[in-house]
C-alpha cells in the first residue's frame, strides 16, 4: 500500500506481486515523514495541535459528564468571551511569559536552563523582601522599582551560581539548575517559616506587601501590570539578542563557543551573563506573583510555571514574539481549565491533560517538520 | 552520631534506594542513548498507579507489579513514538507527559476507584531476610533484610554495567547516543534502537513507581506520590557519569541522605529549621557535583532528535 | 551519458539521479556507471555535487527522482543501511565516528560480525589485522576524539574496508593523510580493484587521479558533464573539464606575484594543485614580524604537542609551516590565537609579546577546522564577519545592521562568495565558499600577521588558487603570512621560505623550498632527523 | 438547629444571587482531592452534609493551589456565590484581598485564624490545634509502654508546629519521662518516606508514633503495624484501616462546624466572628479505643473532659 505508493514515488521500478523489500523493515521512519507532510506550515500545525487537544478535553469533559455545548461556552467565557475570563487568562500569562522570556536568553546562548522555577522562587523572596521589609523604610515612589530590582538581583544570582559553576568548575548547568530549582523551594520555605515569617498569620506566608510596593493594577480589576513587564521583556529579549552586540555575542558562543573563542569573545563571561539576564527575567515571574497577585511570599505559589514557561519557549522555537501567542494561549487554557472545575465539576486533573496534550502534539508536530526539512534540505 | 553505622540506617538507606536506582538504571540507558527522558516522573507515576490498580483488580501485588512493568513499557513506547519517531523536542515532550500523567493517573483513580483502592497485602514484595546471608552480622541486616525487589538490583547493577560496556547491544547503545547521525550513516538503526531502550526505561520506571507504591508505600497510592523523586533520578543518572554501577552508589547515597533526615531532625531538631534538612540532600549533590566538576561528559547527542 | 566500458558490464548505474536541497539543485539528471574492478575518479568544483551524488548511492541522501541498479538489478536505497546491506561501504569527506569510542569499538560497532558479546581483545586484533593491510599502525583502545585527523581518516578507510563490500566510496580520503601514506592506500585500492569490487574515488589532486584511476567523470553544477579512460586522456583536458574558465582566470590575474592557473607540466609528473604559480612578490623581506620562541605544550593523545618551538615569520613573505598533521600544528595555532596558554615560551609580535590568553598583537588566525573553529555555522554571513570587529560594528551596544549588511555585501562581491544572502546561515554555504568568508574576515581586521592553518583543504583548485592569490597578496601588501600546510607540493608551491614541524618543533628551513622538496619531505617524516637531537 | 429562613433575613444578609431553585449558591475550595486520605475528606464530608441540611446550591473545586485562589474567590463572588467556604488556612490571605471587594459574599475559613483583618464577611472556624494536638501526647503518653513518642508531620505549617508542641507537653503530662522527636518530612503526599521515617523511629526505640502527614500518615500507620507500634488517627476514625496499629482516633467535628457555619449563614449571623473549635465547644472526640487497655481511655476521657470543662488547660509553648 503505502510502499507501492513511494515505490512509484521515486521511480523505482519493482514488481507488484514481489515480496516485501527486506530491506524496509527498520525504516518507519519514512511513514513519520509522509505524517510531517501535514505539518508543513508552523502555524496550522499549531493551530491543529491545539484543536486536537481541546477536542480530547472536550471528550473528556463529556466523559466526566458534562456537555460538549457546555465547555465550548466556558472555553468560551474564560478567555476571549468576556472581561473576567481575559483578564484571568492574562493573570495566568503573566508569570508563564515570563519564564519562557527568561529562558529563551539562557538556551539561545546555549545554556540549559532548567532552573527557571528556582529562579521564580528566590525572585519572589526578593520581592517580597523589597516589598514587605525594605519598602516602609524606603520613599515610596521607590518601593516597588526596588522591589523588582531586588528580585531581578537574587533571580540573576541564582542562575549566575550555575552559570559560575559552569566557567569554574565545568559543572552541567543542567543538573545545577535542576538541583537549585529543589533548593529554592526549600529556601522560601525556610523564608516564610523563619526569618520572613507574619508572626500575625496562621500559614507560612510573609507580611504583607505594602501598597505603594504593589505592582498597579488595570482599573478595578485583578490584572496587574506584570502583563506590561512581560510583553515589554518579549519586546527587550528580542532587541536584546537581534539588535545588540552582546545579543550577537551571546548567540554565537550559544552555537559554538569553540569558534566564538577564536574570535576573542570571553566565552566564560558571556555564559555568565547569559545566565545572569535569563536569570533576572524569570524572577521577574515570582516578583509579578508575589507584588501582583498575592502580595505576600507564600509557600507554594508557584504552580510549575517554570516547567511551563520552559515548554513554551521550545514550542515557540525561542522566538520571544511566538512565546507572547502560545504563553496566551496557555493562560487560556488554565483559566478555561479552573472555569470547567467551577461551573461543570469537571475534576482538576483534567487540566493537566488539556494542558499537558498540546505540549506534547505541538513538539512531535515540530519535530516531524524539522526531520522533514533536514532530509528535504530547507533549512 | 552511633546512628550513623547503625545497620537499620543503612537498610533504610537502601530500602529508599531501590526505586530511584530501578528508575536511574533505565535513564542511564535510556541517557546513552541520547534520551533525556525529563518525563520519567510521569512514567513512574504511570507505573504506581498501574501498580496499585492492577493489584487490587487481580487482588495480587506480583501481577500488578508485573501490570506496572507493563504499562511503563507501553508509555515508554509511546514516548519514544513522540521523541523518537516525531524527533519532538524531548524536554517539552518530558513536560507535557508529566502533565498529561499526572492529570490522567488521578482521573483514572476516581474513575475507576471511586470507593478507593484495595491493595492486597504486599508481603510477597515485603522485607524477606535471605537464609545464611541474612544472617551476617551488620552486613546481613543492611543489605540481605530487604524486599525482593533490591535482591533483584544485586543482579540487575552488575548485568547493566556488563550489557553496557562488553556486549555488542552496550555498544550500539553508546554509539547511538554519542554520534547519532555517523551511527545512522554506519548502517545503525538509530530509532530503531532509541525505541527500545525506551521500552526498557518505560519498563523499569513502571517497575520503579510499583516500588514505590507496592513495597516503599505498603499498597497506599496517593496522587502525585511520585512527588519529584523523577527528577532525582534525571540528576543522579548524569551525576552518576552514566556508569551503573556509580549510579548505584548514588542512589544509595541519596538514599542514606533521606533517611538522615530523621536522624539529623531527631538530634538537631528545634535548633535547625527543618528546611535546611529538607534541601540537605540537594545541597550535597550540589556540593558533589561541584567537586567532580569537569570529570563528567555528557554523551554528546543526549537531548538531540536525530534528524536523518 | 555511458561508461568508457559499456553500461551492461556496470557494477553500479544510476540513471537520471535528481536531488536537491530546498531549491539548490545539487545533482540533476545524472547518468553515472562504474565498473567492476575498476577505480573510477570523480571530479569536480567545491559545490559540484559529488558528494551529494555519492550520498544518494549510500542512501544518506535518497535520490527525489532516478533509478540506481547494483549488477543490473534496479534497487532502492533509502538510508546508510540499506545502502550496507546492498555491498555500498563509503567514507564519508566530514568524518562520521563517535568521539567516545575506543578505536577497536569504532571497528566492531560497523563491522557486520561483530558478535553479540563484545570482547576487547579479539577487537584489538582485528584493529591491527586491518591496519596492517594498509601498512599504517592505529592503537585499538585510544579513543576516537583523542585520535589526530590523520589518523581518524585511517581509522574511516579501514572500518570501510572491513564491510568487505562491493562498491567503495572515498571521499576526499587523502586530505588529510601524509604523502606518505597516500601510496599504501593506493596500492591498497588496486588490489580491492583487482578482486573485483568498484572502488570510487573523489579527490582535487590531480596527480591521485592519474596514479590510481581506471576511469574519471566529472561533475559540474550538479551534471555529470564528462566521463573519461584514464589512460586516454591527460591531466591538461581534465583539469579544462573540471574548471573551464580557467583560462580567464589566468588572464585577469595582471598584478605581480598573482596566483596564475598555467598549463600542467605533465613532463614533470607534478600534477598537485592547479599548478599555481605563485611568485614571490619582494626579494627581501621586511623585518621581522612574529618571532615564536620555545613554546612548550604538552602532549596528549593524537598529537606531540609543542616541544620548544621557535619559529621567526617576516613581513612581506609567506612563511611556510609544513608538517604531517599532529605535529603540534594545532597547539600553535591555539596558542597564537590566545585560546591555549603555553607552558612555556612566549610569543612576541610586532614588537609586542602576547598576553596571556589573548590572541597575539596585530595578530589574525584562520583555524584549521571550518565548521567547528571557524565559523558559527548557525548565524549568517553577516554576522560571522563582524564577530571580531563588533566594535566597531556597534555604538552603544547597538548593532548597526545596515553597515554590517553593506560591508558583507563588498565582501560578497569582491571575494565572489556564492550564498545565497548574506542573512542566510553560513552553514548553507559550500566549504570554498565559507573559506572565502573567513579569509576575508581575517584580513579585514588589516592584520600584520596572518596565520592560516590547511587554508585549502577540501577546496577545489579554483577556489584554492583563489585563496592562494589572497595571501599572497596579503604578503605583498606587507603583511606576515605563516601558512601552515599538510601537502608539501602547495605549501612548496606558495611559500617563500618553508619549515618543517615534526614532533612539535621545527627540524628543518629551506629558504628555497621549490629546490629542497624531497628534502623537506623526508624531513617531514622524521627520515633526516639527527637522533642525538632528542 | 436552623432557624427559619426568612427573605427579610435575606435582605439583611445582603448576599448575592440564589440559583434558579431558589437555593443560596455555596462553593468550597479544598488544597488536595476530596476522595483522598482524611484532612479533605471529612471536610468535603461535612461540606456535603451541609449542603443538604440547608439546602444549598454547591460547588466545589480541589486542588485549588494558593496560585489559583484569588481568581478563584474572585469568580466565585462575581458570579454571585452568596458563601465561599476554604478548607485551609493557607487561603486567609487570598481571602483578605478578594473580601473587600465583595461584600455582598461571605468568606469562610475553616482550620486555623486567629485573626479575620476585622472584616464583615469573613469568618472562621478555628480548630484549637493546641488542644488536638495536646489529646494526641496523652493518649500516646498512655499508650506506649517504652515511654518513646515519635511524631511524623508533612509539611511544616504552623498549626501542625503548635499541635506537635502540645502532644510533646501532652504526652508528658502523663508520662514525664516520656521521650518525644519530632520529624517533618516535607510533603503531605509521600507516603513512602513517611513510612521510612516511622520506621526509623521505630527502630531506634519508638513504640508509640503520631502522624500529623494528611495523605502521608498512612505510611507512619503502615510502619506501625509492621513493627508491633501503635499509632493514632487524624479527624475521622481510621482504625478499619489499620486495625493492629491505631489506637483511636482524635475526631474533629467537622461535620458539627459546618453545620454552624450552614446555620450561621442561614440565620445571617456570619459576621466576621471566629468561632473556636475546641474542646469546650465539643469539636472533639476519640473514636473507639483499640490495642490498649481500657485504663487508657479512662485516663484519656478525663482529660478530654477536663479541657471541656475548663478544669484542665493546655499549657503555654
Ligand atoms: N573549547 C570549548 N568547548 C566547549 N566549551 C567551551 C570551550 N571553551 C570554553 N567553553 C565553555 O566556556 C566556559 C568558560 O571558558 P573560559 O573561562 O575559558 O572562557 P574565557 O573566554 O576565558 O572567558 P573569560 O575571559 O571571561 O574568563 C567553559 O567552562 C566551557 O563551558
Ligand atoms: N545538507 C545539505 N543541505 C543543503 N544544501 C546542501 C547540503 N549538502 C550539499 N548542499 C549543497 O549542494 C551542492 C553540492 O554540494 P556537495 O557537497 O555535493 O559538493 P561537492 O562536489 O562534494 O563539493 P566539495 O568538493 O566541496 O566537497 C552545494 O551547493 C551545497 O551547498
Ligand atoms: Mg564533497
Ligand atoms: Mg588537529
Amino acid at each position: 500500500m503505502t510502499q507501492r505508493e513511494t515505490d512509484t514515488r521515486s521511480g523505482t521500478e519493482v514488481e507488484p506481486s514481489r515480496a516485501p523489500d527486506p530491506v524496509r523493515g527498520g525504516d518507519r521512519a519514512r511513514s513519520v515523514e509522509r505524517l510531517a507532510r501535514l505539518f508543513d506550515r508552523p502555524w496550522p500545525s499549531i493551530i491543529a495541535a491545539f484543536v486536537v487537544s481541546l477536542g480530547i478535553g472536550l471528550l473528556l469533559v463529556v466523559l466526566a459528564g458534562g456537555t460538549a455545548a457546555e465547555a465550548v461556552d466556558v472555553a468560551y467565557r474564560s478567555t476571549v468571551g468576556s472581561q473576567q475570563g481575559m483578564i484571568d487568562s492574562l493573570v495566568y500569562t503573566t508569570p508563564r511569559l515570563l519564564v519562557a522570556v527568561g529562558v529563551i536568553v539562557a538556551l539561545r546562548s546555549g545554556q540549559f536552563n532548567l532552573g527557571a522555577e528556582g529562579q521564580l522562587q528566590v525572585g519572589a523572596i526578593g520581592a517580597a523582601l523589597g516589598g514587605a521589609f525594605l519598602a516602609p523604610s524606603i520613599p515610596g515612589p521607590l518601593a516597588l522599582p526596588v522591589s523588582l530590582l531586588l528580585a531581578m538581583v537574587f533571580g540573576a544570582l541564582w542562575a549566575g551560581l550555575a552559570a559560575v559553576l559552569k566557567v569554574w568548575r565545568g559543572c552541567d548547568e543542567l543538573i545545577t539548575t535542576l538541583l537549585l530549582n529543589f533548593i529554592a523551594i526549600y529556601l522560601v520555605q525556610l523564608m516564610v517559616q523563619g526569618a520572613m515569617k507574619d508572626p500575625s498569620s496562621t500559614f507560612n506566608q510573609s507580611k504583607r506587601v505594602i501598597a505603594v510596593a504593589e505592582l498597579p493594577r488595570f482599573g478595578f480589576t485583578r490584572l496587574h501590570y506584570g502583563i506590561v513587564i512581560a510583553v515589554a521583556c518579549v519586546v527587550l529579549v528580542w532587541f536584546l539578542l537581534d539588535r545588540t552586540a552582546l545579543g550577537l555575542r551571546l548567540r554565537s558562543v550559544g552555537y559554538n563557543p569553540v569558534a566564538s573563542r577564536y574570535q576573542q569573545l570571553r566565552v566564560g563571561r558571556l555564559t555568565v551573563a547569559a545566565m545572569l539576564i535569563s536569570g533576572a527575567v524569570c524572577a521577574l515571574a515570582g516578583a509579578g506573583e508575589t507584588l501582583g497577585v498575592q502580595f505576600r511570599l507564600i509557600q507554594g505559589f508557584s504552580s510549575g510555571f517554570g516547567f511551563e514557561g520552559l515548554a513554551i519557549a521550545f514550542l515557540a522555537s525561542l522566538r520571544p514574539g511566538r512565546a507572547l501567542v502560545i504563553a496566551l494561549i496557555f493562560g487560556g487554557i488554565f483559566s478555561t481549565a479552573t472555569r470547567l472545575q467551577q461551573e461543570l465539576g469537571v475534576t482538576a486533573s483534567l487540566a493537566y491533560v488539556v494542558e499537558g496534550l498540546p505540549i506534547v502534539l505541538l513538539a512531535c508536530a515540530a519535530g516531524a517538520q524539522a526531520l522533514r526539512a533536514q532530509r528535504k534540505g530547507i533549512a | 552520631m552511633h546512628n550513623l553505622v547503625e545497620s537499620f540506617f543503612w537498610a533504610s538507606a537502601i530500602a529508599l534506594a531501590a526505586p530511584i536506582l530501578l528508575a536511574a538504571l533505565g535513564e542511564t540507558f535510556a541517557q546513552r542513548a541520547g534520551v533525556f527522558t525529563i518525563g520519567i516522573e510521569g512514567l513512574m507515576l504511570s507505573g504506581a498507579f498501574g501498580a496499585a490498580a492492577v493489584a487490587s483488580w487481580s487482588g495480587d501485588v506480583i501481577v500488578g507489579f508485573a501490570g506496572a512493568a507493563l504499562a511503563g513499557a507501553v508509555l515508554g513506547a509511546l514516548y519514544g513514538v513522540a521523541v523518537v519517531l516525531f524527533r519532538a523536542d524531548q524536554v517539552v515532550v518530558g513536560i507535557g507527559f508529566n502533565l498529561i500523567v499526572l492529570g490522567a493517573t488521578s482521573m483514572l483513580r476516581r474513575g475507576l476507584f471511586p470507593t478507593g483502592m484495595e491493595v492486597p497485602s504486599t508481603s510477597a514484595l515485603d522485607r524477606h531476610e535471605l537464609p545464611l546471608l541474612g544472617d551476617l552480622p551488620w552486613i546481613g541486616e543492611v543489605l540481605f533484610d530487604q524486599s525482593p525487589i533490591v535482591y533483584a538490583l544485586y543482579v540487575l547493577t552488575p548485568f547493566g554495567v556488563f550489557l553496557l560496556f562488553r556486549t555488542r547491544v552496550g555498544l550500539l547503545v553508546r554509539a547511538v547516543g554519542d554520534g547519532a547521525l555517523a551511527s545512522s550513516a554506519a548502517g545503525i538503526r538509530v530509532p530503531r534502537i532509541r525505541m527500545w531502550v525506551m521500552v526498557v526505561n518505560g519498563t523499569l520506571a513502571g517497575a520503579a513507581g510499583a516500588t514505590l507504591v507496592l513495597v516503599n508505600a505498603g499498597g497506599v497510592f496517593v496522587d502525585n506520590l511520585v512527588d519529584g523523586r523523577g527528577y532525582l533520578v534525571l540528576a543522579l543518572t548524569m551525576f552518576a557519569r552514566w556508569h551503573p554501577g556509580w549510579v548505584a552508589l548514588g542512589a544509595v547515597l541519596f538514599g542514606a541522605a533521606d533517611a538522615l533526615q530523621f536522624i539529623a531532625q531527631a538530634t538537631f531538631g528545634g535548633h535547625v529549621p527543618t528546611a535546611v534538612f529538607l534541601m540537605a540532600p540537594y545541597l550535597l549533590a550540589l556540593a558533589a557535583w561541584v567537586v567532580m566538576g569537569k570529570r563528567s561528559r555528557a554523551p554528546s547527542d543526549l537531548g538531540v532528535p536525530l534528524l536523518a | 551519458m555511458s561508461g568508457p566500458n559499456d553500461g551492461d558490464a556496470a557494477l553500479l548505474s544510476l540513471r537520471g539521479v535528481c536531488r536537491s536541497f530546498g531549491t539548490t539543485k545539487a545533482v540533476r539528471e545524472v547518468d553515472f556507471d562504474v565498473v567492476a574492478g575498476t577505480v573510477h575518479a570523480l571530479l569536480g568544483e567545491n559545490g559540484a555535487g559529488k558528494s551529494t551524488l555519492m550520498n544518494v548511492v549510500y542512501g544518506v541522501h535518497p535520490a527525489d527522482r532516478g533509478t540506481i541498479a547494483i549488477g543490473g538489478e534496479p534497487v532502492r536505497i533509502e538510508s546508510p543501511r540499506q545502502a550496507l546491506e546492498r555491498g555500498i561501504s563509503m567514507v564519508h569527506q566530514h568524518h562520521q565516528l563517535i568521539p567516545s569510542l575506543t578505536v577497536a569499538e569504532s571497528i566492531a560497532l560497523a563491522s557486520r560480525n561483530t558478535p553479540w558479546r563484545y570482547d576487547r581483545r579479539s577487537a584489538a586484533l582485528q584493529v591491527t589485522r586491518l591496519a596492517s593491510r594498509l601498512e599504517l599502525e592505529l592503537d585499538p583502545e585510544a579513543r576516537v576524539g583523542e585520535l589526530s585527523l590523520g589518523d581518524r581518516q585511517r581509522l574511516e578507510i579501514i572500518s570501510a574496508i572491513d564491510r568487505d563490500s562491493q562498491i567503495i566510496i572515498l571521499d576526499e580520503p587523502t586530505a588529510v593523510l601524509a604523502p606518505t601514506e597516500v601510496e599504501p592506500l593506493f596500492d591498497l585500492l588496486r588490489g580491492l580493484a583487482d578482486d573485483g569490487r568498484a572502488i570510487i574515488l573523489i579527490t582535487h589532486r590531480m596527480r591521485e587521479v592519474f596514479a590510481v584511476s581506471d576511469a574519471i567523470s566529472v561533475m559540474r553544477k550538479g551534471e555529470l558533464v564528462a566521463t573519461l579512460a584514464t589512460s586516454a586522456t591527460d591531466p591538461n583536458q581534465v583539469l579544462d573539464l573540471v574548471i573551464p574558465q580557467r583560462h580567464r582566470l589566468a588572464e585577469t590575474s595582471s598584478a605581480p606575484g598573482v596566483a596564475e592557473i598555467e598549463d600542467v607540466d605533465s613532463a614533470e609528473g607534478d600534477l598537485n594543485l592547479v599548478a599555481a604559480h605563485l611568485r614571490p612578490g619582494r626579494a627581501t623581506p621586511g623585518p621581522d614580524a612574529l618571532v615564536v620562541d620555545a613554546l612548550e605544550v604538552a602532549p596528549a593523545p593524537g598529537t606531540t604537542g609543542l616541544c620548544g618551538l621557535s619559529l621567526t615569520a617576516r613581513q612581506g613573505e609567506i612563511l611556510g609551516v609544513i608538517g604531517v598533521e599532529g605535529n603540534g600544528q594545532h597547539e600553535l595555532v591555539e596558542v597564537l590565537a590566545g585560546i591555549r596558554i603555553a607552558d612555556g615560551g612566549h610569543v612576541v609580535a610586532c614588537g609586542e609579546p602576547q598576553t596571556r590568553g589573548r590572541l597575539a598583537p596585530h595578530t589574525a588566525v584562520v583555524p584549521e577546522d571550518r565548521h567547528r573553529e571557524a565559523l558559527v555555522l548557525d548565524l549568517s554571513s553577516e554576522e560571522n564577519l563582524v564577530l571580531p570587529m563588533l566594535d566597531r560594528y556597534s555604538s552603544v551596544g547597538l548593532l548597526s545592521r545596515s553597515r554590517m549588511r553593506a560591508d558583507t555585501r563588498a565582501v560578497i562581491e569582491d571575494y565572489a562568495v556564492v550564498t545565497a544572502s548574506a542573512t542566510a546561515p553560513t552553514r548553507s554555504m559550500s566549504g570554498g565558499n565559507q573559506q572565502k568568508l573567513v579569509l576575508a574576515r581575517a584580513l579585514a581586521q588589516s592584520p600584520k600577521v596572518l596565520v592560516v592553518s590547511q587554508a585549502t583543504r577540501g577546496l577545489d583548485p579554483g577556489a584554492t588558487a583563489e585563496v592562494l592569490r589572497r595571501l599572497r597578496d596579503a604578503a605583498n601588501a606587507g603583511t606576515a603570512v605563516v601558512f601552515i600546510g599538510s601537502d608539501l607540493d602547495e605549501v612548496v608551491e606558495i611559500a617563500d621560505r618553508a619549515v618543517v614541524m615534526y614532533g612539535g618543533r621545527i627540524v628543518g628551513e629551506s629558504a628555497d623550498p621549490d629546490a629542497s622538496r624531497d628534502v623537506l619531505a623526508g624531513l617531514m617524516v622524521g627520515a633526516d632527523r639527527d637522533p642525538a637531537r632528542d | 438547629a436552623c432557624g427559619t429562613t426568612s427573605a427579610d433575613q435575606k435582605e439583611k444578609e445582603g448576599s448575592g444571587e440564589q440559583s434558579d431553585g431558589g437555593q443560596p449558591k455555596v462553593a468550597a475550595l479544598f488544597t488536595q482531592f476530596v476522595d483522598q486520605g482524611n484532612w479533605d475528606v471529612t471536610g468535603y464530608q461535612a461540606y456535603e452534609d451541609m449542603c443538604s441540611t440547608y439546602d444549598f446550591d454547591c460547588d466545589y473545586v480541589e486542588e485549588a493551589s494558593y496560585e489559583r485562589a484569588p481568581a478563584l474567590l474572585r469568580q466565585y463572588a462575581q458570579d454571585g456565590y452568596a458563601m465561599v467556604i476554604t478548607h485551609s488556612s493557607g487561603y486567609a490571605a487570598a481571602i483578605q484581598e478578594v473580601a473587600p471587594e465583595f461584600p455582598n459574599t461571605q468568606f469562610v475559613l475553616f482550620s486555623y485564624a486567629t485573626d479575620t483583618g476585622g472584616l464583615k464577611n469573613f469568618s472562621a472556624w478555628s480548630v484549637d490545634w493546641d488542644q488536638a494536638g495536646y489529646l494526641q501526647g496523652v493518649i500516646a503518653g498512655l499508650s506506649s509502654k517504652a515511654g518513646n513518642i515519635s511524631i511524623v508531620g508533612g509539611e511544616q505549617i504552623p498549626s501542625t508546629e503548635r499541635a506537635m508542641a502540645l502532644a510533646e507537653k501532652g504526652a508528658q503530662s502523663v508520662n514525664p519521662q516520656a521521650k518525644v522527636s519530632r520529624v517533618w518530612t516535607g510533603t503531605f503526599v509521600d507516603v513512602a518516606k513517611a513510612k521510612q521515617v516511622a520506621a526509623q523511629a521505630i527502630d531506634g526505640g519508638a513504640d508509640f508514633v503520631i502522624p500529623m502527614a494528611d495523605l502521608a500518615g498512612q505510611g507512619v500507620h503502615q510502619a506501625a503495624e509492621a513493627a508491633g507500634a501503635l499509632s493514632l488517627g487524624e479527624y475521622m476514625d481510621e482504625n478499619s484501616k489499620y486495625p493492629q496499629a491505631i489506637v483511636t482516633s482524635i475526631t474533629v467535628d467537622m461535620a458539627g462546624a459546618y453545620d454552624q457555619i450552614g446555620a450561621a449563614y442561614t440565620n445571617g449571623e456570619l459576621e466576621g466572628q471566629i468561632v473556636q473549635m475546641d474542646a469546650q465547644s465539643g469539636a472533639f472526640d476519640f473514636a473507639p479505643f483499640h490495642n490498649v487497655d481500657a485504663e487508657v481511655e479512662t485516663a484519656a476521657r478525663k482529660v478530654l473532659d477536663g479541657l471541656s470543662d475548663g478544669s484542665t488547660k493546655v499549657p503555654s509553648v
